[in-house]
């Protein structure tokens, strides 16, 4: 596997990020990337069960990083990306609030598709973070969707 | 020695979150056995289609080893992002 | 073919755009969209034939809006997305300047990274802009790309 | 009458971004092919494979009819984004 490069930043935090600090970062100072793809995940205010008003995010931190970093690897070993950042929030959030950020930049727009895309698939099945939400019909835990499992899967079909 | 961490829904369906062993385990399988045959009530929760299972903080199926000092973890299919 | 969309959003200008607002924009008061995907393409300092100082892009006035308006609805009738927003730039552009801006939101991010895709590939085959390129070789029209045409037949085949 | 614009590189290597045309064409073809055989040095630059056609702003072939006041345009590839 190709060594992670200086240009990755993951972070697991509590505090919200600033899109546009993260786009900036994508930007500055590249000159040779044309292509800038980003994904922001936010909380819905209706999911599985219920009228959701917060919703809750735990996770296994010695874990968390490591799969990430992992992840992030996996999509540069298969397309050629510039810079990449990657940020997902734990704790307790509001509807509206961003959960995750993922920002890819390339020579070729649709390897900045692609990566980006990979990440979050892979993320959504990979990595240890759960939802619980908290809203009219009381507290439930989020269960998992199976059409995550398979989009994830599809990529090692390619 | 093995460490037991569980999470998320699981955590609270088992009432724990740690667990220490002092018994060695061939594998997750063994172990996942074992913590079924001792805790009837954990069965349906800890079943391998209902709880994933980490070893050393990267995901693995039932088939990878166990050594003393391994901090195993599991929890249900993960939800973020 | 289904209207468009009050929620859409389509300029073409000299001036810069803010990839921040452009964002907010997406996100403002938007409740019900988990999934917010944007692009964003920039001029780079190496391309075709040379280092490149400066872009100049010209359009076909008459037709760019109406072109971008129907490959948006392209995309609505193919995804169920909510917020579309689509920005190009003409005139003339130094390294690293941004050129243009699709941002899509909807409840499910694979459809916003699908519709986001889309309407890049096909502006880039269907809209009527130019580029020329100035730089240590003198100037140059930019070739258009024959994996371009693929890439934008490719939906076709779906 | 018909308006027939050129824009980006065609235009400047025709040399003209604007003919108005006074006589009738069946189709985009006919219209190409009779600029081509009234300006055989634009003959490489108008061919098919060279220039894309629109009509009243909207990408068209060959086939494409004609009609009194449309606005044609000819250019080469787009290369915008």
């Amino acid at each position: 596997m190709r060594a992670r490069q200086p240009s990755d930043y993951i972070s697991v935090r509590q505090a919200n990020f600033c899109q546009a600090e993260e786009y900036l970062a994508l930007c500055a100072g590249n000159r040779q990337d044309g292509a800038v793809v980003s994904f922001v995940g936010l909380v819905r205010d209706f999911n599985q069960h219920n009228q959701v008003q917060t919703l809750t995010l735990e996770h296994y931190p010695a874990m968390t990083e490591k799969s990430l970093k992992a992840i992030v690897t996996e999509a540069r070993d298969r397309w050629p990306v510039s810079r990449v950042r990657l940020v997902h929030r734990v704790g307790t959030l509001n509807t509206g609030e961003q959960i995750v950020f993922v920002g890819v930049s390339s020579c070729h727009r649709h390897h900045a598709f692609l990566a980006c895309e990979f990440i979050m698939d892979q993320l959504k099945t990979r990595a240890p973070f759960w939802k619980k939400e908290q809203g009219d019909t009381g507290e439930h835990w989020v269960q998992a969707n199976p059409q995550d499992q398979q989009k994830a899967q599809q990529w090692h079909r390619q | 020695m093995i460490t037991v961490l569980f999470f998320a829904q699981l955590r609270e369906q088992l009432g724990h979150d740690k667990l220490t062993l002092h018994s060695a385990f061939y594998d997750i399988g063994a172990l996942r056995h074992y913590l079924m045959a001792q805790h009837k009530e954990w069965q349906a929760y800890l079943a391998p289609d209902n709880s994933l299972a980490a070893v050393n903080q990267c995901l693995v199926n039932d088939h990878h080893p166990l050594h003393s000092g391994d901090e195993v973890a599991f929890f249900p299919p993960v939800t973020g992002g």
